[in-house]
């Protein structure tokens, strides 16, 4: 069992380096949200397939339906947004009808607004606000289930080319999925817990897997709190890979110098 | 001796439950909407109940037993409620900004040891003592995490080494989606046959259950093939 | 065979006969059950030494994080573990994280009213149901830092004062948890328990398998019973066959059947919907 | 005062001041302030519970709306609201007893079962209808989920002995390995999401900016 390698009197013991790794994210996260313009950001292969969609869907003059999650402002709700925002502009430049279904639960209720404002805004900065329909953005329900029973009834009766559906959902994703699927619409989905994304990885067309679709939505967003975080998750994921070789050189040569740090 | 209490709660139980199933037919109908309306009345009422329920234990008996302190609770639970009035709406903002504060208080100072520091520390593990399933194991939960943690990088153009090894993790990771596809598709048929069985023991509800699922799909069929499903069914 | 024949139905089949067949295999052996023999895996033998080691007069706290429907799915592990708690001679504080739950503790004890009166368990003596106390994460939090300031009643409104309820001020005075979950509360109970060093063995349904799994290895969890399999494994082990392992017929059914259909589908796609791509592509050149 | 109260950062640290109150305890060895603390979160507690209120209350607004405008099916609307007031004077007739008891078992109990127990029907229709050896990826994973799903039939196992250790395998290191770098990865988001509130990037978490 790994032991703290120092104790710091007024710290309490094992809890140093939590400590000073909240502070290091915090330091970083202020630091690039400023001084971050530069950050470049991997196109991720998923936005392809989104503009494939949109395409195919304005070919057939079939409408999409694309969805930023459930719940209200988390991290896989922002990336959500910046994607609807993506998929808002793509439609309104090729004249696809585009219904975005809110709500779901009831912290999702401020997001709504929010929404209907991107979607407007995309419209806008196309030069084709005139289309721009609020009716298409319906507020299902506040109640997860009565969400899913209205956006598959939606997907039932206006046959969509595309369903793209993004941001956060749960168990109700695979009910989702597999009704667009029935009707012969492209999914793409995106899943942000592991059980959800190996069941959409098999149910959708094409899925951005975890991260990625934070990733996609920074790639697409001017927020630099956006770009800003993904850089310092890239930074703690090499941490955490560097930790973990450097760990386990160590650590089999005999040293459990890298445990009882962490532990410290 | 079964009464007539445990007739009626198999007897309704399995016809909603079948009016629930009755989306699987793959149209919006009436039986469906029964079932689900009921179960968001009756289950908003139960949360109700208990959040009520909570508030009173918690709260206002450790008020009245002499913890002061929790009076703040209720003056600032009060004010959330100003949430819904327009005008009056910025109130609610100041339990707001106290309830996000502590949870993300509670949130930062744990996840940073169980999501983060302790998950890099299992898997420091022995590479070249101990059993050979053991070293198998330990090999290639190593090599796995390191490859698909690769696959996860956004800043960082791929390639050479690591556009390699991105890629041998995206492989990686589908492999593993299909061990974890399997287990929650356990997880799922765990739920329905766990219910399923709570309507064939004991044996005398087996009646109930065939009747219904013979019954709700014959309705939900008659309608449809008379066209007045939709008639029937709410607009969402 | 010009239009693809069988394996054009092999590979476009109407997802209702799934829907269909998933009913018959499930229904079926429920109705008249078979008795299919089942191995034990490692996982649950690791589970039953951990709660076996709980002995008499330890305080175990069991919560149920879980809604009717993922009580189906775990309620033989919950009901086997319960009867090893109570045949040790454990006290048992029952809490639950979802308002639907707080109706499961008279089912898990109607179902072991035998081992209760056998052991001359006492209600508020031996075991008490707190009910609805976990609404979030703040309260497990405030439950964890303070047990007393937060709690004072059972689920019915009798005061706790003057119970074992009385010995437990923080979560140092818990000596073990055993957690059934379909999510919900469950995370929180372990940040703010067993992370700081209460123990805790966790019995989840199916889809929590992958997450979970990330805190046994590094101890969090001392074990993990998997799923329905894992509850059906346990009465195995426990000697009290129950609704687990009856449901084992179905369940290698559905397994089966779902293989089933994979191997059907692959059939189809292999020998036509592939032979189509090809062909079209050969003319279109 | 209502001017104050409506500024950013009037709010920005009070959150501040209540993540503070929490966090540092837990690190710092200061007795005063982990009383201090532990009485918040109790509060928090508290305070997080009355938002059912908010959530009830748009709930009856919306359904109102669809009763008053007379919408196909608004009959159901009506039904709905009536089970919300009945299940609270059942609920003082006894929570172990009575009407509330029946309602339990004879309606809550089995919606909530089916509810989730559908979806095995959406997992079996999506894997008989995408497990399928398409390419390299779609092969991996048909081959691994087809191991572990014959595994787990407990039936396999007694038969051919042989499948656990493939199969554990398989789910002990490869699914293990995959649960564990989304966990890092989650927990790395789900930190910097909350210095970026904490900081006042998300000024729309706290309800300021959008239209309420």
């Amino acid at each position: 069992m790994a032991s703290p390698l120092f104790t710091i009197p007024g710290i309490i013991e094992g809890r140093f380096i939590g400590l000073l790794l909240n502070i290091v994210l915090a330091s970083l996260v202020s630091y690039y949200i400023k001084y971050g313009k530069g950050i470049k950001i991997r196109r991720v292969p998923g936005l392809d397939a989104i503009e494939e969609a949109v395409g195919r869907s304005a070919e057939m003059g079939k409408p999409i339906v694309c969805s930023y999650g459930l719940d209200g402002f988390t991290y896989w709700t922002l990336a959500g947004l910046s994607i609807l925002s993506h998929v808002a502009r793509l439609a309104a430049k090729t004249g696809t009808r585009l219904i975005v279904p809110t709500g779901g639960s009831d912290a999702s209720l401020i997001v709504r607004p929010v929404a209907e404002e991107i979607v407007k805004n995309a419209y806008l900065m196309e030069g084709e606000d005139d289309k721009y329909n609020p009716n298409d953005l319906p507020f299902l329900s506040g109640q997860q289930y009565a969400y899913v029973g209205g956006y598959v009834g939606i997907m039932q009766r206006t046959r969509p080319g595309a369903v793209i559906m993004v941001g956060s959902h749960y168990s109700d994703a695979m009910n989702i999925a597999e009704t667009s699927n029935a009707t012969g619409a492209i999914t793409i989905t995106s899943g942000s817990y592991i059980s959800n994304v190996a069941a959409l990885a098999c149910a959708s067309d094409y899925i951005l897997i975890g991260e990625e679709t934070s990733a996609a939505g920074a790639y697409l967003s001017d927020d630099m709190a956006q770009k800003a975080s993904i850089r310092v998750q890239d930074i703690f994921k090499w941490l955490s890979l560097g930790l973990i070789i450097f760990g386990l050189l160590s650590y089999n040569a005999g040293s459990e110098f890298i445990l009882n740090l962490l532990s410290t | 001796m079964t009464t007539l209490i445990e007739y009626s709660i198999v007897a309704v139980g399995s016809f909603l439950a079948f009016c629930m199933f009755s989306t699987l037919y793959g149209k919006g109908n009436p039986l469906y909407s029964l079932a689900e309306e009921s179960y968001l009345g009756f289950g908003t009422g139960l949360s109700i109940v208990m959040n009520v329920t909570y508030i009173w234990k918690t709260g206002i008996l450790n008020i009245m037993a002499g913890d002061w302190v929790l009076i703040f609770a209720v003056v600032l639970g009060i004010m959330i409620l100003f949430r819904v009035n327009s005008t009056y709406s910025y109130i609610s903002r100041i339990p707001i900004a106290i309830v996000l504060g502590a949870q993300f208080g509670l949130s930062l100072r744990t996840i940073i040891f169980s999501g983060f520091i302790q998950q890099i520390q299992s898997v420091i593990q022995p590479l070249f003592s101990g059993g050979t399933q053991m070293l198998i194991y330990n090999w290639t939960i190593a090599l796995c995490v390191l490859f698909m943690l690769t696959f996860f990088f956004y800043t960082t153009e791929f390639e050479g080494l690591l556009k390699t090894s991105s890629t041998f993790g995206e492989y990686l990771l589908y492999a593993s989606f299909g061990a974890i596809f399997a287990q929650t598709f356990m997880g799922r048929l765990g739920l329905f046959i766990g219910f399923m069985q709570s309507y064939t023991v004991p044996s005398w509800e087996k009646p109930f259950l065939v009747g219904s699922l013979l019954l709700v799909f014959g309705i939900v069929y008659a309608m449809d093939k008379a066209g007045i499903l939709e008639k029937f069914t709410p607009e969402d | 065979m010009s239009n693809g024949g069988i394996w054009k139905t092999f590979a476009e089949y109407d997802r209702r006969y799934v829907y269909l067949a998933l009913f018959i295999v499930v229904i079926g052996p429920l109705l008249s059950p078979i008795g299919v023999p089942i191995s034990v895996s490692p996982s649950t033998r690791q589970y039953y030494e951990v709660i076996n080691a709980v002995g008499e007069g330890d305080i175990v706290f069991f919560t149920l994080n879980t809604e009717f429907s993922g009580y189906n799915e775990i309620q033989s592990g919950i009901i086997a573990s319960m009867r090893v708690f109570i045949e040790n001679g454990a006290k048992i504080v029952i809490a639950v994280g979802h308002p639907e739950a707080t109706s499961i503790p008279s089912m898990i004890f109607q179902d072991l009213n035998k081992e209760l009166t056998e052991n001359e368990y006492v209600y508020g003596e031996d075991y008490i149901s707190l009910g609805y106390i976990f609404p979030n994460e703040a309260a497990v939090a405030a439950l964890a830092e303070d047990f007393q300031g937060t709690v004072s009643q059972d689920w019915l409104g009798v005061p706790t004062a003057g119970t074992f309820l009385d010995e437990v001020k923080t979560w140092k005075d818990i000596d073990f948890i055993s957690d059934y979950t379909t999510g919900l509360a469950t995370t929180h109970v372990m940040n703010h328990f067993a992370l700081r060093g209460t123990p805790m063995a966790v019995n989840c349904i199916g889809v929590m398998i992958p997450s979970s799994m990330n805190y046994l290895d590094t101890g969090v969890y001392l074990a993990l019973l998997n799923s329905m399999r894992g509850g059906a494994e346990l009465e195995y082990l426990t000697g009290h066959p129950a609704s687990g392992l009856t449901a084992m017929d179905a369940f290698t059914f559905g397994h089966y059947m779902l293989i089933g259909f994979i191997v059907i589908g692959n059939l189809g796609y292999l020998m036509y919907t592939r032979k189509q791509t090809y062909g079209r592509g050969r003319k279109k050149q | 005062m209502s001017e104050i109260i409506k500024t950013k950062e009037f709010q920005l640290s009070i959150m501040l001041i209540s993540f503070l109150i929490v966090f540092i305890p837990y690190f710092l060895d200061i007795p005063a302030l982990d009383a201090v603390s532990t009485k918040l979160i109790t509060i928090a507690a508290l305070v997080n519970v009355f938002t059912i209120a908010l959530a009830v209350s748009s709930l009856v607004k919306r359904n109102m709306n669809f009763i008053q405008r007379k919408t196909r099916g608004w009959y159901f609307k009506a039904y709905m609201l009536i089970t919300i007031v009945l299940m609270l004077v059942f609920s003082m007739f006894g929570l172990e007893t009575g009407p509330y008891h029946w309602v339990m078992f004879a309606v809550v109990n089995p919606l909530s079962s089916v509810n989730y127990g559908i979806l095995a029907f959406y997992m079996a229709s999506t894997s008989a209808r995408a497990f399928k050896a398409r390419n390299t990826k779609a092969a991996l994973l048909l081959i691994t989920g087809v191991i572990v799903l014959l595994y787990q039939a407990p039936l396999t196992g007694t038969v051919f002995p042989g499948i656990e250790p493939v199969a554990l395998y398989l789910t002990d290191t490869f699914g293990k390995a995959a649960g564990k770098m989304f966990l890092i990865s989650i927990t790395v988001g789900a930190l910097v999401f909350g210095v970026r509130v904490l900081l006042g990037n998300e000024p729309s978490v706290l309800g300021i900016g959008g239209k309420e």
